[in-house]
């Protein structure tokens, strides 16, 4: 890495929320400022450069035009960062893989609906190489934060590897399923603390993904006690993509 | 000092006082189920105001642990660069813990002993020496998943300094220490009289009646049980609807592993060593480098749990491993209860 | 004026974003302007369509995560919907929370635009993050500012971008009474800040450039309508919510993966300029005031006081935050708890309309008897403006043209054209590239 | 625990805080393995072989590394460190004059008393010669304390043998049997070819009077020490080191726990009769 790395941001198909999430690191911001230049971010500025020593990149790839983009950026990278859901686990954009994709269009576009063609959501890590990977819909600043200081450190970062429920039970939540609502929490990966669902009061939806070697059987197990049917669990399962593999395959 | 009397409407007025002397933690009233408002889920907290005690609390889910060893405690401060000049951080500072139930009690006691037992942790032993236990008696079980009568520690000799006993509108209050003394000594009490001595002798023959042993054997018995089933098909048949998930461990009294990790601050100045709890149920808890596991299978690693806390602890320790208050089970989403395994292994071989 | 100056060739890749990306095309040969419009090229993302199959437990959930800036306006929206569909009466608790919420929106939005995106222009800066050290006060404001609106959001739905907690028929989780008296004295500490930016913005002088339209809002009989209100429009039409489609006018153009809207005219406004236009009477007291301090007065017909318009409501949202808190603090809070059930039989539509910082947004939802969703329609603001701007675009050319305005400037101003209606921040940002030929 | 005990130990100085040490020494060994020489900036470190340290990066994290060099040998402490993530990865760029922090020592180290008068058998694979070298060379400084003394070391390939010269040394000299083997060879190896079980046929064992010292990958401790029970070695004289993830070094983090017994205060060094009855030791 150069004296002075260079970040990037871009955004493919998404909310840009993730985005949002990095300006709201605010003063935190500052002395990443000092350490790097940020040499492309729409959302703050402008300005571009021919070699990106880290690029952060939010959104899924869901059209042809999106693929030749990701490419070209990967091109310009060392150190590729897929930020939120979206370009990690392809997010709320693959709801739509699971319905007939002509179907989906017409829907939307009607008799218009050849104007505007579309690839299934996938996440970047389907089309290109990914070197790190922030979770969450949207990321939790602080992890943007952690991983910074890490790549800025030249120090692997390590995503967390164990469930929701570890951080839920830490800020001394009252368990949802105890309250009798099916939370996900208990097979997705966390570090969204502190502004998890949980703590709000809501179930988890799973937008972090699949912890690693999840017990899927057990989950179907418990939220069939619940009353609830296949339909039901893939349908939760199913809101942010990377979740639902794991499950159907079950299914 | 004799035994005195508070009365209950005087219990706001002892709070505050204490408040004024140094923080207070006790239960308060968190929130109220969802689906049916007369259940009330309770939660430790620094009481910022007297009112919000609950003394009629019955679980919750992390226990007072978590004042004398935060989930997240930082250990070591340095600086990044030329000189890191580590150096410890020990932050303390008298508080009260109010309304601990029996169970928690001796939980805190076994805690201690892992603490200062060999080399000594004062990082958690600063916090505890500057605590001050109010403890809270017991009439009845929290609920099914209790079993504290079986693992011993309902009847708590010490390890408090004031124990309340709850006599209808007012409180039996017994002061175990010195401490203890200082602390009765800001509330509005009377002594004890002879009908006040009967209402509390009352109150523990009714509690030796409403408690009843769920283990069909004697706790001393647990840990010979349990090296029995070492290779029972017992943990397999119950690991399968394991989640892993931790919450078990995060939510035990008596469960004291840890992760250690560094943080760096932004401007990559200074960093400091944290800590915070860890749960041997979770996949990476006994990996190495080179990938190898120790306890990769899920059922040996809920197997490692049932016999650190009936077995391991105690021996480690002499202290229980598991005081019986519960939460394991009630934290558990798969249902998997210790107990039940305890009862489940006595037959198993 | 010369000959070089008659012809013109604009092109901007990847101006505006509706759910993301987009670019100006325009084109003047000899004078007249042969080709003009805003191409939206951001990927389609069918949220109407993988609306379908969805429980309304979570179609929220779906919605928020059209937009990271107004995903508590979405979830506002979808909530209204759902909530109109089941039948359901939201208690006036619940009703006071929410318009924190989407007030807080608009302040984090509208804060975020004027000083990040807009600010800069007048100060000559190519972006805030040089002036962190030229107009370090200005900037550190800002932030305090940006963080004050995140905070509400924060104590109140857990956090800005895609909340947590508001469902369909309350909250899961209610804040206490501490907790509001904690967040209101907090609050009302930024007062200061808030009076300073108006300040701050009476300084900037606005381009001129007039051009009647059609404005679009909400409006409400008891007050400056956001959170609910009939539709209506300037030209006098209005309609009840479930009649959107009378006025609201949607239709797709090859141009542009994001419809445009439009009614009696070519084009219709919204926003904050169109919400000021219909609605200024109901300002309250300090954003009138505000108003004064700018030089902003009704009917006006500027497209760039957008963003004047927006301070003045930074003011009214702002106050009426304080207002808000103060009731519900007074009122105490009721243990209130939202249906875990969708209700028995309860089959048909439901539309929620509230006004978000760029303007007026729908959600209709039609739900089966189980709950689940069956069709929907949403109707995004800035998709509604998009006609606008090409029609201001229109107007704006010759005129700069005609002024004989050198080619930075004109490049500027068109970029503050753009910034002006806040399509997006991403956009905003990004500079218009102008080639004289 | 009575208040006392709770009071000294609230008072106690905190056994996470490192003391600083420099290198005086760093030596690109193989590919993934950096040898270090350390001095402590403070007091030298009292250390027994077999003994471990833990091993600060500040900012990034701390490992435990076997102690790799012998008390006999002065103050200063080697490692021998794979890079294998974090804290080893970080290490890799370390240099002379560069400091690290240190704590310990942990562990119970080799039970040298023991063995006194006893021949010795080493058998160490890979990485293993690490913690095992302290120990050959604690018994090689103090040869005249010992029986027979027998070094059997292995590696996958040459060009991953750790302390060839020292080896060398051995090899030469006459009051010790060293035997070195590689799986792979490459073509300028003359030695022996094999998985290191294959070595044991070439010496021989005095079971009654031998301890055998076996540090190695778990499948190679595991047919080593059927090699040496098959000679006749007894159970509780089959020696081995073990490694288990660690965070704390005193017995508390619960990371490393084997059943009742904490690898980093009980062990690392166990001998095969202990290891056997843990279960879940191998
Ligand atoms: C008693 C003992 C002596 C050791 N001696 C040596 C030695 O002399 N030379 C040497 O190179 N290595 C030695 N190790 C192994 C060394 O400690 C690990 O390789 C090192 O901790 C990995 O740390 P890391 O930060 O580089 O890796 P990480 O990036 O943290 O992790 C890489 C892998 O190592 C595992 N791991 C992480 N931390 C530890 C830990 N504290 N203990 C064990 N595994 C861990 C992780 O689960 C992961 O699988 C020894 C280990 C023990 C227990
Ligand atoms: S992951 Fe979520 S928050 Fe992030 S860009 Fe995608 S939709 Fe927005
Ligand atoms: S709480 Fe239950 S499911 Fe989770 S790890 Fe513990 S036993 Fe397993
Ligand atoms: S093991 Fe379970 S019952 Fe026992 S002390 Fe821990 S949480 Fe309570």
């Amino acid at each position: 890495m150069a004296d002075k790395p260079t970040l990037a941001f871009f955004s493919l198909a998404c909310c840009e929320g993730c985005q949002l999430q990095v300006l709201a690191c605010e003063e935190k911001l500052l002395p990443i400022l000092e350490k790097a230049d940020i040499v492309r971010f729409r959302e703050a500025s402008d300005g571009d450069a021919d070699h990106y020593d880290v690029t952060f990149v939010e959104g899924s790839i869901v059209t042809a035009h999106d693929l030749e983009r990701i490419k070209e950026i990967r091109a310009k990278t060392d150190t590729l960062v897929a930020l939120g859901a979206c370009a990690t686990i392809a997010g709320v954009n693959a709801v739509k893989n699971f319905q007939d994709p002509d179907d989906v269009a017409a829907y939307v576009y009607g008799d218009k609906k050849e104007w505007f063609p579309h690839i299934a959501a996938r996440p970047l890590k389907a089309e290109v190489p990914v070197d790190v990977e922030i979770h969450g819909c949207p990321i939790n600043s602080d992890e943007f934060l952690e991983v910074v200081t890490c790549l800025l450190m030249g120090k692997p970062y390590r995503q967390p590897n164990y469930p929701v429920c570890v951080d839920c039970k830490l800020a001394g939540n009252v368990c949802l399923w105890n309250k009798g609502i099916p939370c996900l929490g208990v097979v997705t990966r966390a570090g969204c603390a502190p502004l998890m669902c949980p703590s709000a009061g809501h179930k988890c939806i799973g937008c972090r993904g699949l912890v690693d070697n999840p017990n899927t059987q057990a989950a179907k197990d418990v939220m069939a006690e619940f009353g609830l049917t296949v339909d039901d669990v893939l349908r939760e399962f199913r809101l942010f993509q990377g979740i639902y593999d794991e499950v159907a395959k079950e299914a | 000092m004799l035994p005195q009397v508070l009365k209950t409407s005087d219990l706001g007025a002892w709070v505050e006082a204490l408040m004024a002397e140094s923080r207070v933690a006790a239960p308060v009233l968190k929130e109220t189920n969802v689906s049916d408002p007369t259940d009330l889920k309770f939660g430790w907290q620094y009481v910022p105001d007297p009112a919000d005690v609950r003394l009629d609390y019955t679980v919750t889910v992390l226990g007072p642990k978590k004042f004398l060893w935060p989930p997240r405690q930082k250990l070591v401060r340095y600086n990044l660069g030329a000189g890191a000049e580590p150096e410890a951080i020990i932050d303390h500072e008298p508080h009260v813990l109010l309304g601990v139930h029996p169970c928690d009690i001796t939980a805190i006691a076994t805690l201690d002993a892992a603490f200062a037992k060999d080399v000594p942790d004062p990082h958690y032993l600063a916090r505890r020496s500057d605590t001050a236990i109010i403890g809270l008696d017991c009439g009845a079980p929290c609920d099914e998943s209790s079993f504290c009568l079986d693992m011993g520690s309902l009847y708590p000799e010490s390890g408090f300094d004031v124990m309340l006993t709850p006599l209808g509108d007012a409180y039996f209050v017994e002061v175990a220490t010195q401490l203890g003394e200082a602390l009765v000594e800001a509330a509005v009490v009377r002594p004890a009289t002879k009908q006040d001595m009967e209402a509390h002798q009352a109150f523990a023959e009714e509690k030796r009646s409403d408690f009843h042993y769920k283990l069909p054997y004697e706790l001393k018995y647990l840990p010979e049980i349990l090296d029995a089933s070492y290779d029972s098909l017992v943990w397999e048949a119950i690991a399968r609807q394991c989640f892993s998930c931790g919450s078990c461990n995060i939510a035990c009294p008596t469960c004291y592993c840890f992760d250690v990790y560094d943080e760096v601050e932004v401007d990559l100045s200074k960093g400091c060593r944290v800590r915070r709890y860890d749960s041997c149920q979770l996949d990476p808890f006994a990996e190495v480098a080179g990938g190898e596991n120790f306890r990769q299978e899920r059922a040996s690693r809920l197997r490692h749990r049932m016999f650190r806390k009936g077995k391991y602890i105690l021996e480690q320790t002499g202290r229980v491993g598991c005081v019986g208050c519960g939460r394991c089970e009630r934290a558990c989403v798969a249902g998997i209860s210790i107990k039940d395994t305890y009862v489940q292994i006595a037959g198993s071989r | 004026m010369t000959e070089a100056s008659k012809t013109l060739d604009i092109r901007v890749d990847y101006v505006t974003r509706i759910e993301g990306h987009g670019n100006i095309v325009a084109k003047v040969q000899d004078g007249e302007l042969v080709e003009c419009r805003m191409e939206i090229t951001e990927s389609p993302r069918f949220f109407e369509a993988m609306l379908r199959g969805r429980s309304w437990a979570d179609a929220m959930f779906l919605t928020t995560r059209i937009c990271g800036i107004c995903a508590c306006g979405h979830g506002t929206a979808s909530l209204k919907a759902t909530e109109d569909a089941m039948g359901f009466t939201r208690s006036e608790q619940t009703e006071r929370l929410r318009r924190i919420v989407l007030a807080a929106e608009q302040l984090e939005s509208h804060w975020l635009h004027c000083y990040f995106l807009v600010a800069p222009d007048f100060f000559g800066a190519p972006s805030v993050i040089p002036m962190a050290k030229t107009h370090t006060d200005v900037v550190l404001r800002a932030m305090r500012l940006k963080k004050l609106s995140h905070h509400i959001c924060r104590v109140l739905v857990g956090r800005h971008t895609h909340p947590i907690g508001m469902v369909p028929g309350g909250y899961m989780k209610l804040p206490s009474v501490r907790t509001l008296k904690e967040l209101r004295d907090h609050v009302a500490s930024f007062d200061k800040d808030v009076q300073d930016t108006v300040d701050l913005f009476a300084t900037f002088e606005t381009p001129a450039l007039e051009r009647e339209t059609e404005y679009e809002s909400i409006t409400h009989p008891q007050e400056y309508a956001f959170f609910d209100g009939r539709l209506m429009t300037s030209d006098g039409d209005e309609a009840d919510s479930h009649a959107y489609r009378d006025i609201i006018h949607e239709e797709v153009v090859r141009h542009s993966t994001a419809k445009h809207v439009k009614n009696r005219r070519e084009s219709l406004m919204v926003g904050a300029l169109a919400r000021f236009n219909n609605n200024h009477g109901q300002l309250n007291p300090e954003a009138k005031n505000a108003a004064e301090r700018l030089g902003l007065a009704a009917p006006c017909t500027n497209p760039f006081h957008n963003n004047t318009a927006q301070i003045v409501e930074t003011v009214h949202c702002y106050y009426d935050i304080l207002l808000l808190l103060d009731s519900l603090i007074e009122a105490g809070i009721e243990d209130e708890k939202p249906p875990l059930e969708w209700p028995a039989g309860c089959a048909g539509t439901g539309v929620g309309i509230v006004e978000v910082p760029r303007g007026t947004l729908v959600h209709e939802y039609e739900y089966d008897e189980h709950g689940i969703v069956t069709g929907a329609n949403l109707v995004i603001p800035t998709n509604q403006n998009l006609a606008n701007i090409e029609a201001d675009f229109r107007a704006y050319i010759p005129q700069v043209m005609e002024e004989g305005k050198r080619e930075e400037e004109i490049t500027h101003l068109l970029e503050m054209l753009v910034r002006a209606y806040d399509p997006c921040i991403s956009c905003s940002a990004h500079l218009v590239k102008v080639e004289f030929k | 625990m009575t208040q006392t005990d709770i009071e000294k130990g609230a008072a106690a100085a905190s056994p996470y805080v490192p003391k600083m040490a420099r290198i005086v020494a760093a030596d690109q060994m193989t590919e993934t393995e950096r040898f270090f020489r350390l001095e402590m900036e403070g007091e030298p470190l009292a250390y027994e072989p077999g003994q471990f340290v833990g091993v600060t990066v500040f900012g990034v994290g701390e490992s435990p590394i076997s102690i790799c060099s012998s008390p006999t040998q002065g103050e200063r402490i080697e490692l021998t460190i794979r890079s294998v993530g974090l804290v080893t990865g970080a290490l890799r760029t370390f240099e002379a004059g560069d400091r690290l922090g240190i704590r310990g020592p942990f562990g119970n180290g080799f039970d040298t008393g023991a063995m006194k008068g006893q021949d010795v058998l080493f058998v160490a694979g890979g990485l293993g010669l690490a913690p095992t070298r302290s120990l050959i060379r604690y018994v090689l400084d103090k040869r005249e304390d010992f029986g027979k003394v027998t070094i059997l070391a292995g590696a996958r390939e040459p060009n991953l043998l750790l302390f060839r010269e020292e080896i060398a040394e051995w090899v030469e000299r006459s009051d010790a049997d060293t035997l070195v083997t590689v799986n792979q060879p490459d073509k300028d190896w003359k030695g022996n070819v094999g998985v290191i079980t294959r070595l044991f046929k070439q010496v021989e064992i005095d079971p009654a009077r031998t301890c055998a010292v076996i540090v190695g990958p778990p499948v190679m401790f595991k047919f080593a020490v059927l090699e040496a029970l098959a000679a006749g070695v007894p159970e509780h004289r089959i020696i081995c080191s073990l490694e288990r993830h660690m965070k704390c070094g005193v017995g508390k983090c619960g990371h490393c726990q084997i059943r009742g017994v904490y690898v980093c205060r009980d062990g690392p060094v166990f001998t095969y009769e202990q290891v056997k009855r843990l279960r879940e030791g191998i």
